[in-house]
């Protein structure tokens, strides 16, 4: 008993290195050799899902990439699922940008479905600018730059991001302000983000709208998702891991998750020999 | 592959690995990758601010193209229409770049003055508006309707909403100063610490969880970077700064005080 | 205190009178915007019920009575440590500019924190990451050695600029942590993702650390981490508690009324609202403030 | 005096009371005062600043390598860096098309059009826009290099993290046991391998803790034993007849726990830090409107 309790005493107090090196490999190994873990929908992801199913087929839906390269590996999956979720049930999608970098991830996140770059002709889309989907590009302002799509979105706009005149676009025809969208979903890292579109973008105008934010963030939107100001929610890479489960196309979500787990439970079992290894302690110090 | 792109490769990877090796400890890898960050990101800074504050929004609303001061050459068309009000911030700017002598440091002051100003106004309004009443708002919760079962773990319910109130409130009180926490009062304010704990703790795991979610994304850049296509940029770094980092704490062993 | 009752009840009433005069008078020659008179409501009367308390404070000799906030006495121990250990005190006023109060409210406590280093002399340094804050870290450091009579102490380099970038400023501050091995590390202001980055090394080079920030989502780390945290409101009090001016503190002595008839106000919506979902009333007092 | 002291006071009075008032005047001019310009002003002052800001890092550094202070190698690969950003950000417009191509010098677009022999032009992007056009110099250093220290500076907290938890995390007290619990029902609770432990396996753990818990407190073998095998036993027996299925009784399933935690109990407690927040920035930004708090200006 003793000799186990040298053991806990020694692990718990070992050098934070080793719990460096131990989250380093609970990370690495699952990414080199794929394991899969069983991913289990939350009502939240489930009622965001069911959001986009619910737009009427053929909508015209606004996509904003409001994150940049630092919270890419969160936001950036669920983004690309909308994309595709969107695509597969015809709309054409309106993209825009509230953070300088959401342009870069935007681009990305279109290559990555496109068929000339990848085709497998399942989760890739035979796509075209300007008829399936226009980049309207980045606006600084932050909610100013919602605020003005809300009323005109011309006046934001007169230029998408390739430097064509809005007025010539042929997708453009009709479209005057958010309220002739059909759906807006916000992928978030932060400000200007989620908080800004449902105060100035989906609670003036009444169009429904969901976003996807990081972790860090759920804690201070999940009360939107209450009050039904947004269709649900996907929540940091978990939120983005049960999305694709949902459109059944996996991908670096769910791959990332297996990872997660184990990095969560090294975490957790470093955290349960801590607090052995400091009742022990306590104890022994009462002894002597 | 471009040649830029593998350079770009090689030397991404090597920064990366710089700035990891600082979990070891500080070395000299880490102090490299730190301080090509803090030069390039002051002046990544500065030619940002420039290029989409002052050209267009400053040099853009003082200069537009036919404006009343396209006398003096200077045009600067961002489809902005003239705006005298423009010269006072260009004050303000000028006025803190001078302060730069000590003579007259005093001018910062200015500046200073209207940014707290602003400050005030502009955030007092907001907190008030999303902190305050829509939180109070959000706590006038439904109780005693009956039309809401006892009990839920997923949604609303009676039990639930009383433990947000008495939540709210108690840990709202304990943010009250002009009392003494003692007695009654401390028991309650007592009641309001267990709600801040729980909510820190939930917020850490949530921050646990984005935290892995970005070592999992950069952990795959780094595989990318392995890849022939990139001339195995991060495996010929990593054994790189591996054997000289051996090399060189051997050479400089750990100090150990207490 | 029944004087102070009847002020403020009278106080309100006008508020409210003024309000609704406000909001009949028709559009033509008015730029009242009757929507926001709730907000209008309540904004006036947090000015009432400040202004009256600092006027109170000014005219009263016996000094207003607060709780102590451990964290604020924990700041003259760090002083005092520092100085005994013969090593620095870092303070970093978050990464914000002066646009965020919470940026303003860290500088001012920097002026408390400078006043102590001064008397103590305790080496002072301040790395920030916006110019402006410099700025005014300057003025309100070189004021404090001033007044405590050291000006040959104050040298304009101890607060100095690094970058304006979040994490290159983190990079550099934890270079400076491990280099330079303060022995007290405050952090006072708006923080974002490094307040982990700064605390965990603070942590790990065995300075006492003290963390004060209005950041929601940063304060578990710092609780965590540090060993004292200024959570929130407890930091906006702060400046008013190190000044122990009677002005200032009668701020706070305002901030606790205002939350007692906050508190007041959710438990008489909550008793409304069931009156109104029961069917008794047909008022519900949140929907008819239009909130 | 009057530049010095009043003239700046007379700013913070004059700008902030103009601000908050903005929001309760319907006169457009204010209104786009306060929504655009205000803060226009702000990002144009603070440009400025951000010079000032480099002339005093360059000034630090520079001083260390004259004065080859301990660690003046590493200065001047901070000023070397400055300046290699500073002279693409300003000096080079790093993007030269040709068609849809770019090109980082106006000579490598040349050679590329001479040895495609096509006939286009040479296009340089336009000043300001270089430091936004995908495929230019100044992106490719975005790319490259401020891009992957930013992230991996944000990584690292991947392992702060863990050893903050790995500290600080140990049940000390009460509460701090509340921050404990609660933070890893949230960590396993959200990851798939949460929805793997099944809710009996929580409460054989929670019946042991308590047991331990019992054995601290009392130290009476006799009722640790008792309470062990009895509720063991209850749950074994409830377990039996119902099946063992793996998400009931939903209070220990862990998925289910933590959604409640942070619907409920969490909310609570954020609340009432938002409602915290929000009185603090209100009372301390009146303080500043009203000149009752100046010392941020040296006074």
């Amino acid at each position: 008993m003793k000799f186990l309790e040298d053991i806990i005493l020694k692990l718990g107090a070992v050098d934070r290195r080793v719990i460096f090196i131990l989250i380093g490999l609970a990370v690495l190994i699952p990414l080199l050799t794929p394991i899969s873990l069983p991913v289990r929908e939350t009502p939240t992801t489930v009622k965001f899902y069911d959001g986009i199913e619910d737009i009427p087929k053929n909508s015209k839906v606004l996509v904003s990439f409001d994150y940049g390269p630092s919270t890419r590996p969160e936001i950036h999956p669920m983004n690309v699922g909308v994309l595709r979720h969107m695509l597969r049930n015809g709309h054409q999608i309106y993209i825009s940008c509230l953070w300088p970098d959401g342009i870069y991830m935007a681009l990305d996140a279109l290559e990555e479905i496109t068929d000339e770059v990848n085709p497998d002709n399942v989760s890739t889309f035979d796509i075209k600018e300007y008829e399936d989907y226009i980049l309207l590009g980045y606006r600084p302002g932050a909610e100013a730059v919602i605020k003005g799509l809300a009323s005109d979105l011309r006046k934001v706009y007169t230029v998408d991001a390739n430097g064509n005149f809005i007025d010539d676009i042929e997708m453009m025809d009709g479209i005057k302000n958010l309220n002739d969208f059909a759906y807006i979903y916000s992928g978030s890292a932060g400000y200007p983000g989620t908080f800004e579109w449902v105060k100035y973008g989906g609670d003036p105008t009444g169009v429904p709208m969901s976003s996807g934010t990081t972790s860090v963030q759920v804690n201070e939107v999940i009360p939107y998702v209450q009050t039904g100001q947004l269709i649900g929610l996907l929540a940091g890479m978990p939120g983005a891991a049960e999305y694709e489960k949902l459109i059944n196309v996996p991908g670096i979500a769910i791959q990332g998750m297996a990872a997660q787990s184990f990095a969560h439970i090294v975490i957790v079992i470093f955290i349960v020999f801590g607090n052995l290894a400091f009742f022990i302690k306590q104890r022994r110090d009462r002894k002597y | 592959m471009s040649f830029s792109a593998i350079l770009g490769a090689w030397i991404a990877a090597f920064l990366t690995l710089g700035i990891f090796s600082y979990l070891y400890r500080d070395n000299p890898f880490y102090k490299i990758a730190e301080h090509v960050f803090v030069g390039v990101s002051a002046a990544y800074v500065a030619a940002i601010s420039f290029w989409t504050q002052i050209y267009p929004n400053l040099f853009g609303r003082l200069f537009p193209k036919d404006g009343p001061l396209a006398f003096t050459g200077l045009e600067f068309d961002f489809n902005h229409e003239f705006n005298i009000l423009y010269l006072f911030p260009m004050l303000l700017g000028i006025m803190m770049l001078i302060s730069v002598f000590q003579q007259f440091n005093w001018m910062a002051r200015w500046g200073i003055a209207y940014t707290v100003a602003i400050a005030a106004g502009l955030k007092a309004f907001g907190y008030l508006n999303s902190n305050v009443l829509n939180q109070v708002k959000a706590s006038s919760v439904d109780i005693f309707s009956g039309s809401l079962p006892f009990f839920s773990l997923g949604g609303d319910s009676v039990f639930n909403n009383i433990v947000l109130v008495v939540g709210t409130l108690s840990a709202l009180m304990y943010f009250y100063f002009s009392k003494e926490q003692t007695g009654n009062f401390g028991r309650f304010t007592r009641l309001g610490i267990y709600f801040l704990m729980v909510s820190f703790g939930a917020s850490f795991g949530f921050a646990v969880m984005g935290r892995i979610s970005l070592l999992v994304g950069r952990f795959n850049d780094l595989i990318e970077y392995s890849s022939a296509d990139y001339n195995y940029a991060t495996l010929g770094v990593l054994v790189f700064i591996i054997v000289t980092l051996g090399f060189w704490s051997f050479q400089n062993p750990e100090r150990k005080e207490n | 205190m029944n004087n102070k009752f009847t002020v403020y009840a009278g106080g309100i009433v006008c508020i409210i009178l003024l309000t609704f005069l406000l909001s009949v008078i028709p559009d033509s020659f008015n730029f009242f915007r009757e929507e926001k008179s709730a907000m209008f409501v309540f904004t006036l009367i947090v000015i009432m019920i400040m202004l009256y308390e600092v006027k109170l404070a000014k005219s009263s000799s016996e000094p207003t009575f607060l709780r102590t906030i451990p964290g604020l006495k924990a700041v003259e121990e760090a002083v005092g440590r520092s100085t005994e250990m013969g090593r620095p005190i870092l303070y970093v006023p978050g990464i914000m500019d002066m646009n965020e109060v919470e940026t303003v409210a860290g500088v001012v406590v920097l002026g408390h924190v400078a006043n102590m280093t001064a008397q103590y002399e305790t080496e002072l340094d301040v790395p920030v990451a916006r110019a402006i804050v410099m700025q005014s870290a300057r003025q309100v450091t070189k004021e404090a050695y001033l007044t405590q009579g050291r000006p040959e102490m104050y040298n304009e380099d101890m607060v100095h600029y690094i970058t304006d970038d979040q994490f290159a400023y983190a990079a550099a501050v934890n270079g400076i942590m491990q280099r330079d091995e303060p022995a007290a590390c405050l952090y006072m202001g708006k923080f974002f993702a490094e307040s982990l980055l700064f605390a965990e090394t603070g942590n790990s080079i065995g300075a006492i650390q003290i963390a004060g920030t209005g950041s929601q989502t940063q304060i578990p780390f710092f609780v965590t981490a540090c060993d004292y945290t200024l959570m929130g409101e407890e930091f906006f009090a702060a400046s008013a508690y190190l000044s122990k001016e009677p002005e200032l503190i009668a701020g706070i002595t305002a901030q606790d009324i205002i939350k007692v008839i906050l508190v007041g106000f959710i438990l008489l919506s909550i008793v409304s609202r069931a009156f109104f979902d029961l069917g008794v009333t047909d008022f519900n007092l949140i929907t008819w403030l239009g909130l | 005096m009057l530049l010095k002291r009043y003239i700046p006071i007379a700013i913070v009075a004059f700008f902030g009371a103009l601000t908050l008032s903005a929001w309760f005047i319907d006169n457009e001019t204010i209104e786009t005062f306060a929504n655009d310009d205000a803060t226009q002003f702000f990002d144009i002052i603070a440009a400025f600043a951000v010079f000032l800001g480099a002339l005093n890092l360059l000034k630090l550094q520079f001083i260390k390598v004259l004065k080859q202070q301990s660690g003046w190698i590493y200065s001047a690969v901070a000023i070397a860096s400055f300046f290699f950003a500073f002279i693409i950000g300003f000096f080079i417009r790093g993007a030269y098309f040709v068609g849809e191509d770019v090109y980082f010098s106006q000579k490598a677009a040349e050679a590329a059009i001479l040895s495609s022999g096509s006939s286009e032009v040479v296009v340089p992007v336009d000043w300001g826009a270089h430091v936004q056009t995908d495929g230019s110099l100044f992106q490719w250093m975005f790319k490259y290099i401020f891009s992957p220290l930013s992230a991996t500076m944000f990584a690292l907290l991947a392992f702060f993290v863990a050893s903050a938890s790995f500290r600080a995390f140990r049940a000390r007290n009460f509460e701090a046991s509340l921050l404990l619990v609660a933070g890893i029902i949230i960590m396993l609770g959200r990851v798939p391998v949460g929805s793997l432990i099944s809710s009996w396996t929580i409460m054989y753990i929670l019946a042991f803790s308590i047991g331990i818990g019992i054995n601290s407190y009392v130290k009476n073998r006799n009722m640790v034993f008792g309470w062990i095998l009895g509720s063991c036993g209850l749950i074994t027996g409830f377990g039996m007849t119902m099946g063992w299925p793996i998400d009931q009784p939903a209070i220990f399933f862990l998925p289910a726990l933590q959604e409640w935690i942070y619907l409920v109990p969490n909310l609570a407690g954020s609340r009432a830090i938002l409602i915290g927040i929000g009185l603090g920035i209100v009372a301390t930004s009146l303080r500043y409107i009203f000149g009752l708090e100046k010392s941020y200006l040296g006074e």
